[in-house]
């Protein structure tokens, strides 16, 4: 659960009311509404998620724009599609809305701050550095996103295939472009299955989504299990196959934490507290954040093993 | 001169050459499409939705149509396995059993609002697929399942296969599913060629008030055939759930329009009372052949949908084109557009 | 005659919402006759088949079924005291074959597994029952009127039936066709069968009856035996009044032509060659699937012509669409009313205007609606339609007056050729005068008129021009003169006929 | 099955009850959270792009036909219209005539892929269900290969501007949205054409005998309804100030909804443009009190089914209803006048 004490108590004693757009119902988001709750716990503020019905951009402005009119003192939100929220953005900042924002430091100019839990290239580059291990830095690979339109998978790519280019020289990518799993086990599944089929000599795999364990299902099934996987994790669904090796390893960060974070700066940017290098947000791995022009990062990825996947309950 | 019933249909001769040029270009660019692996491949990934095809060609035929099955598919298999988590059971039997009660459930519902409405079925099974699913995951539940909290006869099921043969891409083994597949098609078959009640499904389909008129009940007959189309969905979202080995409060759903497509290349009339198991398996098998084939002939994922539409619509074209000459030719005009 | 009847009902009342359509009805059917019912549309024919098969109960009365009686059937009941229907529509099943339309009612009934060689070998007892040759394996779509016909027959007998009612079995047969049903109409009597049979065309039902019982807006005229009946006696028990169709005759001298027809071929078609003249109604007969509706349909340009040529008022032309047809001024009143001819569920006002939507503008290019209104209520006051407003909806009108909705409709066109594809099918004597009435005068007045038509006292009572169409070919012309011969009647009918020898031949070949 | 298309006749008068009914209840429960200004002008910047959608739904239902590739024509068109407004494509058109050109430009494309499924339904014959399911994957997927799946951004300031300016309160992009409704109604009541359009839908082959150029008003309907997805296209960039594949992929389940409950019959030949008007309005204040009550997705997904279900028992017991109300009324009536005697 979130860690922090009472973070940024209310200035001047009024219920402040900030909302947290997720992006979709999963998992994932799931443990980032316990984060949220926990802040409200402790703080007392009202503080709530908003969940749209589907990935779809247009749900989460429509819901931005319904709460400009309902004059909430902050939105947080993890945009689908950073770039098409600016306009709504702006009319909430003109409105006299703090907007603070996750995943999304592409568009961080245009919000009051935005919240990573680490830097899209270091986190993308563990990737590659762990597939390049897992591989002993010979063989062909291939990469997953979710879907090719979302930035931040596409971030840690170009980092992972960067980082593997420049280390580990033996290995290929089979592919110009990222393969897309459309966040969906199946796909990945099937995807996999026909790379299997196209490229006979594929060693590994990674994949920016957490739906890599469709991959590993695929190797299983296969009885290709000597191939490596390194992928985006969520633990509920993941922790079988890092616990029998079909996954070698697999990457996260506690969306509870970034929540709790994201939504506790929030409230000290109404409090007109400023937030810089340094400022603790309360949060695992958000205690000591650093602040690169509008964005503040922290330093909160996971590491799963097979040891420690148990531990996590999201 | 007149073409008999247990021949092969205009329809089903242009798919199967759409199906054999299309793959004699994806063998020429890579021929490792001709192992049986590729086969067995898309067995496995389209045999649910194999079965959501026949129930859906039954309630077809009886001259509705049903676009909730993802959302009863989603219902059934989430509702069995929340209870066998929470009980603790790992049965797969009861996890199937409860699954398609669920869907028979539903079906059933699906069917009185179509007797009882009069409007057309497709937009009727809209609203019921929006409340089915808002109903599960309101009040049953909407959380996930990840592989690591379900019963592990889930991903034992989902990855049984009748054999394995080796290869040295890896072990190449035929999922259990197919026997679903072939289960559904001789259950739909028996059921519409070789029962009165699936006689008068068909007949349902052709004219409601000539069945009405030789003593068939026009709600009965409907029960059956979207009670029927329940069933099979809750199977289908067993299959599905399995073979991902997670259980989802949101997948699935959304894919209705493909396999409705999928079946209606088949030829499968929308206006009921016409269309054959063989055209409605060959109408997925084409759609899952182009969707799986992408990377056999290098595209990339940009191109992936592009490629899916322009094939689509050749095969929609071409069938309809076949259809509409006929009708040219016995001056049939067109009353649906 | 102090036999128990088979079924009877007494003082049978029915009421419609705002309509009393059946007025204390006695009526009773005896074992082994033939019982025909006839009278104008809207009489309540079609009503009492549908109380005495169980679809409609009575609002008040009783039936009695074999000694039975009952306040109300069910049509389970009905079935299974052996009364069947074969309805106007005949309730056939499109895409399935004839042999399964033959057998599923009984299969139905009877069992609950469906075995094909089960199928054929109901089939085909009841074909052979009744002496005919059907491909069973053919699908309805594919068969022709008669053969459908028989295969509704054939699934009544196949269910035991004892009573079999026959709601105008005849409208869409030709003439060859309906010598055929009428005799096994007669044969199934002399096998123990009692038959209701429905009917507006006189010499049928005088040809096949013991027993006549006539209807006059809901109530009963009588009952008469056939014996006693005659044609000009029968329509005026139906009517109240005599009924005389007026003979036409073309008064134009100048012999200008209108439409010339030469060597067209088209889908179905071949070698058609035909004139119109001012003033004329050229008759067009031939079995069914002869080809006639495919005529009607390439001039109007629903079925191109392929090669030859088409001249109107002595310009060639070339008709690929019906609205090119329209141009024209080519209007037809298709064969099939209801689907083809009105939209059901709109409005009087607006099916009139329907076919001359383009005129129908104002000044600032608005669709007009004073002006649409204006022509619709001509149209109702010209043909004399009986409709409470020009804003009912069509469907609520009674058959002959949808029909003259549907003329009405081409009318108001001003077309220079007006075929009309069997304009007077299931309409009643009455409302076929009136039709004649207009037909002849809009020919009085220079349209060219083609009438196809499978009566051939309607031919002959309208034409002054015949062609004989078989296989898709003008088999035969004939002249005025020729229409004037003493026994054309029957030279008519030979013509007809040997279309269908002919057929046979072609088929056997 | 016969279905009853005359049950729909009577809907756009109990469709304005209902909406009137909906308004006071609003006004009860969430009273100034509802009617504050803010709200309202929010409402009417988020009605328009998906008012396009519905109208473009409403002519093909007119039709007793449907265009699933509604929303995939309006992304296509506006990833075209990006395109020229960043200068990515026909950077030699000067800066101040790419506005236009960009509009023009995507207002043409998108009458095009209209007309590509009025040509499919037409020459080939195909029913418009799957003619427009196939098109529909078609132009996400030549979006998708075109932009690669991201989001196309950098449009020019006065282009954006469109989208949120309003004028004395009221946003432009609404205002065209209520004229462009209008002028359909006046088009498809008034007019020749929009008249053939209720026949053909109502019975083609009826029409067909009538010597109605059915394939001509097919194929102008979806162009038509190919322009007003272009409309919306622009509309969502200029809101959004971006262009991507599969924005607003959730508004073409809504739309058909929507059809339904303004009362527009899906069998075709029945329905006016004002109940898609007050339908559109409705389901943004429905929308928006979902926010309010921070109901989850699926409730909202819930009720929205549950809707279309109530909608349509409604209206086909709607002559049952009315009887009901008539005897309750006459017993009121009859009480009424025993107390006066
Ligand atoms: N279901 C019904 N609802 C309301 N009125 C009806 C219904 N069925 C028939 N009627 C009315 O009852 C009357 C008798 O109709 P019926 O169909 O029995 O006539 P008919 O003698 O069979 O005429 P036709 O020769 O045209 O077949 C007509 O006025 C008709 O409009
Ligand atoms: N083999 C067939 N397949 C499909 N439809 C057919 C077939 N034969 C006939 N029909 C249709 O059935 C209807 C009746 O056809 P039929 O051939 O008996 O008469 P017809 O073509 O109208 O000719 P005519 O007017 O000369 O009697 C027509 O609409 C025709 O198009
Ligand atoms: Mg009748
Ligand atoms: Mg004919």
């Amino acid at each position: 659960q979130g860690t922090g004490e009472a973070a940024g108590a209310a200035g001047d004693g009024t219920t402040k009311t900030v909302v947290m757009i997720v992006k979709q119902s999963d998992p994932w988001f799931d443990d980032m509404a316990l984060g949220i709750e926990q802040l409200k716990k402790d703080t007392g503020m009202n503080v709530y998620v908003q969940v749209p019905a589907s990935g779809d951009p247009s749900l989460q402005i429509s819901i931005m724009e319904n709460l400009i009119a309902q004059n909430v003192d902050a939105i947080c939100i993890v945009p689908n599609d950073p770039k098409s929220l600016i306009p709504t953005i702006k009319k909430a900042r003109d409105a006299g809305i703090i907007v603070v924002t996750h995943e999304a430091p592409d568009i961080a100019e245009y919000v009051d701050l935005d919240i990573e839990a680490f830097k899209g290239e270091e986190f993308g580059a563990l990737f590659g550095e762990a597939l390049g291990k897992a591989l002993g830095g010979k063989g062909q690979y291939a990469g997953f996103v979710g879907g090719l339109t979302m930035t931040t998978h596409m971030e840690w790519y170009a980092a992972a295939t960067q980082k593997i280019a420049s280390d580990y020289p033996g290995m290929q990518n089979i592919s110009k472009e990222p393969y897309e799993d459309s966040n969906s086990i199946d796909t990945a599944y099937s995807k996999t299955v026909e790379i299997l089929k196209a490229y006979p000599n594929i060693k590994g795999f990674f994949d920016c989504s957490a739906h890599g364990v469709g991959i590993s299902q695929a190797l299983k099934d296969k009885g290709r299990t000597d191939l490596k996987v390194v992928s985006l994790a969520v633990p509920s669904m993941s922790s079988n196959y890092i616990k029998d090796g079909s996954m070698s390893t697999g990457f996260a960060w506690r969306p509870a934490d970034a929540g709790y974070a994201t939504a506790a700066a929030a409230l000290m940017l109404i409090n007109q507290e400023t937030i810089g290098t340094g400022t603790d947000l309360h949060a695992t791995g958000y205690e000591n954040v650093t602040r690169e022009g509008n964005i503040a990062y922290g330093f909160a990825p996971l590491e799963f093993t097979p040891e420690n996947v148990d531990n996590y309950n999201f | 001169m007149l073409k008999r019933h247990n021949g092969i249909t205009n329809t089903e001769m242009a798919l199967f050459a759409i199906i054999l040029i299309y793959s004699i270009v994806v063998g020429v660019v890579n021929s490792g499409f001709f192992n049986i692996d590729t086969q067995f491949d898309i067995i496995r990934s389209s045999s649910y939705v194999m079965v959501l095809a026949m129930g859906l060609l039954v309630v077809m035929l009886s001259g509705g149509i049903d676009i909730s099955f993802m959302a009863m598919a989603l219902f059934g298999s989430y509702t069995a396995t929340k209870i066998l988590v929470s009980t603790g059971s790992s049965s797969i039997l009861l996890a199937f059993a409860i699954s398609m009660g669920v869907g028979i459930g539903l079906g059933i519902i699906n069917a009185l609002l179509v007797s009882w409405l009069r409007l057309p079925p497709f937009i009727i099974t809209l609203g019921t697929s929006n409340l089915f699913h808002g109903v599960m995951a309101t009040f049953i539940g909407a959380k996930t399942y990840g592989g690591g909290r379900l019963p592990p006869s889930y991903s034992n099921f989902g990855s049984s296969t009748l054999f394995k043969v080796h290869t040295d891409i890896g072990d190449v083994g035929l999922s259990t599913s197919i026997l679903f597949v072939l289960g559904a098609v001789l259950l739909t078959y028996f059921l519409i060629y070789r029962t009165t009640v699936g006689r008068g499904i068909v007949a349902l389909g052709n004219s409601e008030e000539a069945t009405k008129r030789i003593g068939y009940k026009p709600l009965l007959l409907r029960i059956v055939a979207y009670g029927y189309m329940g069933l099979l969905a809750g199977c289908a979202g067993m299959i599905y759930v399995c073979q991902v080995n997670a259980v989802y409060p949101d997948k699935m759903v959304g894919n209705e329009l493909m396999v409705v497509a999928g079946v209606i290349i088949g030829g499968v009339s929308i206006s009921g009372g016409k269309g054959r198991i063989l055209g409605a398996l060959l109408g997925i098998f084409i759609i899952y052949l182009l969707n799986s084939t992408l990377i056999f002939l290098g595209l990339t994922s940009s191109w992936n949908q592009l490629f899916v539409g322009a094939i689509l619509i050749i095969s929609v074209a071409v069938t309809s084109y076949q259809e509409k000459k006929k009708n040219q030719k016995h001056l049939i005009f067109n009353a649906s557009i | 005659m102090n036999e128990e009847p088979l079924l009877e009902f007494k003082k049978i009342n029915k009421y419609f919402t705002g309509v009393h359509a059946l007025k204390n009805i006695d009526f009773r059917l005896d074992r082994g006759s033939v019982h025909c019912l006839a009278g104008e549309n809207g009489s309540g024919k079609s009503t009492l088949v549908k109380i005495a098969s169980g679809v409609y109960t009575p609002t008040n009365g009783t039936i009695s079924l074999h000694g039975t009686t009952y306040e109300k059937l069910n049509p389970g009941i009905a079935m299974s005291q052996g009364v069947h229907v074969i309805y106007q529509d005949l309730s056939l099943f499109e895409h399935m074959s004839l042999a399964e339309n033959i057998a599923i009612s009984k299969i139905h009934r009877d069992e609950k597994f469906v075995r094909k060689s089960h199928i054929m070998a109901i089939a085909e007892k009841q074909i052979s029952k009744i002496g005919v040759d059907l491909d069973l394996h053919a699908t309805v779509r594919e068969s022709s009127m008669g053969n459908r016909q028989i295969a509704a027959i054939c699934r009544a007998l196949a269910m035991d039936a004892k009573i079999l009612f026959m709601d105008e079995p005849t409208t869409a047969l030709t003439r060859q066709e309906v010598d055929r049903l009428l005799d096994i109409v007669v044969d199934l009597k002399r096998s123990g069968l009692s038959i209701v049979f429905i009917s507006h065309k006189l010499d049928e039902i005088l040809q096949v009856s013991d027993i006549i019982t006539v209807f006059r807006d809901g109530n009963k005229v009588g009952d008469f035996p056939a014996g006693e009946m005659t044609a000009k006696k029968l329509s005026f028990y139906m009517t109240g009044k005599d009924v005389a169709y007026p003979k036409y005759q073309n008064s134009e001298t100048k012999r200008q032509a209108l439409l010339q027809v030469r060597n067209l071929k088209a889908n179905k078609l071949s070698d058609i060659s035909l004139d119109v003249n001012k003033g004329d109604i050229v008759g067009v007969v031939g079995l069914l699937g002869s080809g006639r509706s495919e005529f009607a349909l390439s001039l109007f340009g629903l079925n191109p012509a392929k090669s030859g040529t088409i001249t109107l008022n002595g310009r060639e032309c070339t008709i690929a669409n019906a609205q090119v047809a329209k141009e024209y001024g080519i209007a037809l009143l298709p064969e099939d009313r209801s689907t083809q001819g009105l939209f059901l569920q709109k409005t009087v006002c607006e099916n009139i205007s329907s076919a001359m939507i383009d005129t129908l503008a104002e000044k600032r290019g608005f669709f007009d609606w004073r002006k649409e209104r204006k022509i619709a209520e001509e149209g109702v006051k010209s043909m004399n339609i009986k409709t409470p407003s020009i804003a009912t909806l069509i469907e609520n009108l009674s058959g002959g007056n949808q029909q003259k909705a549907a003329i009405a409709k081409w009318i108001r066109t001003n077309p220079t050729i007006l075929i009309m594809d069997s304009p007077t099918v299931g309409i009643d004597i009455g409302s076929k005068a009136e039709i004649y009435h207009v037909i002849q005068n809009l020919a009085g007045s220079g349209i060219g008129i083609i009438l196809i038509s499978d009566e051939v006292e309607e031919i002959l009572t309208n034409c002054n021009k015949v062609v004989v169409f078989s296989n898709g070919k003008v088999s035969k012309t004939l002249s005025t003169s020729e229409l004037h011969e003493a026994g054309i009647e029957k030279r008519l009918q030979e013509l007809i006929s040997l279309g269908a020898r002919r057929k046979q031949y072609a088929e056997k070949a | 099955m016969r279905y009853e298309k005359k049950t729909f006749e009577k809907n756009p008068t109990s469709l304005s009850c209902v909406a009137i009914l909906l308004l006071v209840v609003f006004a009860i429960v969430f009273g100034r959270a509802m009617y504050s200004g803010r709200n309202l002008s929010s409402m009417a910047f988020q009605m328009p792009e998906f008012g396009f959608v519905t109208l473009g739904m409403m002519l093909a239902f007119l039709l007793g036909g449907i265009d699933l590739s509604i929303i995939a024509n309006a992304n296509l068109s506006g990833i075209l219209a990006a395109h020229v407004l960043t200068g990515q494509w026909l950077p030699f058109i000067p800066e101040g005539m790419k506005i236009p050109v960009a509009i023009i430009g995507a207002i043409l494309v998108s009458a095009a892929l209209g007309s590509f499924n009025g040509l499919l339904i037409t020459r080939f014959g195909a029913p418009s269900l799957i003619a427009t399911l196939g098109t529909m994957t078609l132009y996400a997927g030549i979006g998708m290969a075109i932009t690669g799946g991201k989001s196309i951004v950098g449009f020019p300031e006065a282009f954006t501007k469109i989208g949120i300016a309003s004028i004395a309160g009221v946003p432009i992009i609404f205002i065209m949205f209520i004229i462009v409704a209008f002028l359909m109604g006046l088009f498809l009541e008034r007019s020749r054409l929009g008249r053939k359009i209720y026949l053909c839908g109502e019975s083609p082959v009826a029409s067909l005998f009538s010597g109605i150029h059915n394939d001509r008003i097919i194929f102008i309907v979806f162009t038509m309804i190919g322009v007003l997805a272009g409309l919306s296209g622009l509309t969502i960039i200029s809101r959004v100030n971006s262009a991507k594949v599969g924005y607003g992929d959730a508004y073409l389940l809504q739309s058909l909804i929507v059809c339904v409950i303004g009362g527009i019959n899906p069998l075709g030949g029945r329905g006016r443009t004002i109940g898609i008007v007050i339908a559109v309005i409705l389901m943004q204040m429905l929308s928006s009190s979902f926010t309010i009550m921070q109901l989850s997705p699926y409730a909202t997904k819930m009720i929205w089914g549950l809707m279309l279900v109530v909608v349509m028992g409604l209206t086909r017991e709607s002559d049952r209803i009315r009887r009901v109300f008539r005897r309750i009324s006459e017993k009121v009536g009859i009480a009424k006048k025993r107390k006066d005697c």
